[in-house]
């Protein structure tokens, strides 16, 4: 399974496989953010956690219909389907390597994203924990949509609108819990700890359900 | 009469020269010979622009932060220039059809990309003691930002698109594209940063420059444009191999 | 080692496609199938491998190794390659060698020995992308070699090669069943295997006329 | 020589000289790599065509 994991890296790595353009993506939504709302810092320190975390969303969508779409059009969803190995297994590794490719720069990248949109250092401490946490969420149920969409031809959009209701829960957490670091009343933990939980959850579900559709969807 | 004979033919010896370059293998061979040759012009240029540099008198305003403009403003102008230089390969791609327009445009973008990162880093430690914050959404700096972004582009389209000929078109009409946009991003933030005046941010204007900043300013510049033109050929040949390399491996494929 | 498959049906939507299909075949057997495009040669060997869901029917493996679905023995090779262009031929073939490993299976060649006797060793460090498609079908093949797996279903094998390679892949293929492989393959080049079945298919609609199925 | 604001001066020339000289070593870097690739292939015995000509005509002038 580990030369499954490697593999998916080389392909990002190698030309075309587009391995940094989720952090690319990341610094154009936040580049975009002040112009329409003005250059600000305060109002922007404010909203700050919100853009990082809808930005980082946004990113995390990216390559997600590629997840299998390649697979399928070159031929390999079949062998990998018929192998010993579980479907839930191989989609798992799939995710996790596409979100060491996506969600993990955008992780690292925050503090620069942050000190962009004035948030405190704290703010910008919290949005990396929350992110950690929070962005195999995305990938992983991402996944699911992605596998539905794997026949379809024009499936990369119809993933982002069948993804994204999902994944808002993931996305309130998401924001409370940094807003709680940042200001005193608000709680931090209890919104981290659930955040945590739907990752978990998504983590069973969502490959769950994508290798029940890869599985039905190999006509 | 006869000067005008020189001149004509020394105009020809330089367009013969010129497109001489055309060819990958006479380049390679001419910039292995000038490059040391560049190189130690580069360093000499560093040096004294430094030596300069931190001769200059203290500014009564900004105190020694006026060290950071020394590499901060010609950072900034090789951004552009490189931008520049990108657009003049792509018009060398699309209208005079110049073998080695397309390396130079693949060569030069991560050049100018890593100019205008330093331009925005050199730009926010500059601000920090002025503004009080690492970053501010600035006219210039803001509009430097959305280059770098154009750069990245470029560069992850450069890298998308393996196959060379298919590609040049399509990085050299976007790279224009991009050329035509820059004045326009410049316009509309400026615009934009006047109309949302933030009363907090006071207007940093660059000081009034006199002679002795000048000359720092400027022998620095002509040390970063020595420095992006000894990276920028030495890119171009890595760029070369890269080509020869991918027909290489394509004929031992069709060897077999 | 035995392979059976009873009256194997597949729909499409509505539509039956493979209709009552049988077969069984011994260690070493072969079988062809043959029948014009769109008669539902794929979809039987899709069925087969289980990659597609049977309408009705059963197939089975006896006396084969205990607890391995008959999926887990099978080498899939469809009109696709599944191989990535942006890795090396190398890199492929030893990505599927430790994939498809399992726990019964021994290990086939190494992707070096595999690549040669498909005559395509100076291959191994490119791109799969830069291969002619005669090429990349002789390295998909390859893929065949790198794990040993008693049963192989290839879909057309030899589309898109030459002459050559036809009968290089041919003498592979004796190689596999003389040591015991069970082969289903579907294809329109005669492969030149002796005593291999052959099975015949024809459109459904024109051979079932009279029976028509009760919905239909 | 660099007052109070050292704390920005000196980080902003360490970071240029970090960044251009990365930039200057990677570009070695790759051009190490790629000529040794090169000449790994040239050895294969495989010759770009301008290549044979020169020879071919070093051999016969």
């Amino acid at each position: 399974m580990t030369s499954l994991f490697f593999r998916e890296l080389k392909i990002a790595w190698r030309s075309g496989g587009g391995a940094l353009t989720g952090v690319m993506f990341f610094l154009a939504v936040v580049t975009v953010f002040p112009f329409g709302i003005g250059p600000d810092l305060n109002t922007l320190a404010r909203i700050g956690p919100a853009v990082l975390w809808i930005a980082a969303l946004l990113a995390s969508l990216l390559g997600l219909d590629r997840l299998f779409q390649l697979e399928r059009e070159d031929g390999s969803l079949d062998v990998l389907l018929m192998q010993e190995w579980p479907m839930t297994l191989v989609v798992g590794i799939k995710c996790l390597a596409h979100w060491v490719v996506t969600g993990l720069p955008l992780v690292l990248a925050t503090p620069i994203f942050g000190l962009m949109l004035n948030v405190p250092p704290i703010g910008i401490a919290a949005a990396m924990l929350t992110l950690l946490a929070g962005t195999p969420a995305i990938t992983l149920i991402g996944a699911a949509g992605a596998a539905v969409t794997v026949s379809l031809p024009r499936g990369g959009l119809l993933i982002a609108i069948l993804v994204l209701p999902l994944v808002i829960p993931v996305l309130i957490f998401g924001v409370t819990a940094t807003n709680g670091a940042m200001f005193d009343p608000d709680p931090f933990t209890a919104p981290f700890m659930i955040l945590c939980a739907l990752t978990l959850f998504s983590a069973v579900a969502g490959p769950l359900a994508a290798a029940t559709m890869l599985r039905h969807s190999a006509d | 009469m006869s000067d005008a004979l020189t001149e004509e033919k020394r105009s020809q010896g330089f367009w013969a020269w010129l497109t001489g370059l055309a060819n990958p293998t006479r380049f390679m061979a001419l910039t292995d010979a000038i490059m040391p040759f560049i190189a130690s012009i580069t360093v000499l240029a560093l040096a004294a622009g430094l030596y300069m540099a931190f001769t200059a008198p203290e500014d009564y305003q900004q105190g020694e932060t006026v060290l950071i403009m020394f590499i901060h403003v010609p950072a900034a102008w090789l951004a552009m220039m490189c931008y520049s230089v990108m657009s003049l390969s792509a018009l060398g791609t699309l209208v005079w059809r110049h073998p080695l327009a397309d390396v130079s445009l693949r060569a030069a973008a991560p050049i100018g990309a890593a100019f205008t990162l330093l331009a925005l880093v050199t730009g926010s430690l500059w601000g920090k003691p002025m503004w009080g914050t690492w970053w501010v959404w600035d006219a210039r700096l803001t509009s430097v930002l959305v280059l770098l972004i154009i750069y990245l582009g470029i560069i992850t389209l450069g890298r998308a698109l393996e196959e060379p000929t298919q590609a040049a078109k399509a990085l050299a009409v976007t790279t224009l594209i991009g050329f035509v946009n820059i004045p326009i991003i410049k316009f509309s933030v400026d615009w934009w940063n006047t109309l949302h005046q933030p009363a907090s941010v006071s207007r940093f204007d660059r000081p009034a420059m006199d002679a002795a900043f000048l000359y720092p300013l400027l022998i620095m510049a002509l040390a970063y444009m020595l420095m992006f033109f000894t990276l920028h050929l030495m890119n171009m040949r890595n760029e070369i191999l890269r080509r020869r390399i991918r027909t290489l491996k394509i004929r031992a494929a069709e060897a077999g | 080692m035995k392979v059976i498959a009873e009256n194997l049906t597949v729909a499409r939507g509505e539509r039956h496609i493979v209709e009552k299909v049988s077969f069984s075949l011994d260690s070493g057997e072969a079988l062809i199938v043959t029948g014009e495009n769109g008669v539902g040669k794929s979809t039987l060997l899709r069925a087969f491998c289980g990659l597609l869901p049977m309408v009705a029917g059963e197939v089975r493996v006896e006396n084969g190794p205990p607890e391995a679905s008959l999926a887990e023995l099978i080498h899939f090779l469809s009109a696709k390659n599944a191989m990535k262009d942006s890795l090396t031929v190398a890199e492929n073939l030893s990505f599927w060698k430790e994939f498809c490993r399992s726990g019964y299976a021994e290990p086939g060649l190494d992707p070096e020995q595999a690549l040669d006797t498909l005559e395509l060793a100076h291959c191994l460090d490119l791109p799969f992308g830069y291969l002619s498609t005669g090429m990349k079908r002789r390295a998909a093949l390859a893929r065949l070699l790198v794990v040993r797996k008693p049963v192989w279903v290839l879909d057309e094998p030899t589309s898109g090669l030459d002459a050559r390679s036809v009968d290089l892949f041919s003498r592979m293929l004796q190689t596999f069943c003389e040591a015991g492989g069970i082969l289903i393959a579907a294809t329109h080049l005669p492969l030149g295997l002796p005593g291999a079945k052959s099975l015949e298919m024809k459109a459904l609609t024109a051979t079932r006329a009279n029976d028509q199925m009760a919905f239909e | 020589m660099f007052g109070e604001y050292a704390g920005y001066i000196i980080p902003s020339y360490l970071l240029t000289i970090l960044v251009i000289g990365s930039v200057f070593v990677w570009i070695r870097l790759v051009y190490r790599s790629r000529r040794k690739e090169l000449e790994a292939l040239e050895a294969g015995g495989l010759k770009r065509r301008s290549a044979v000509r020169q020879e071919a005509n070093t051999r016969d002038s």
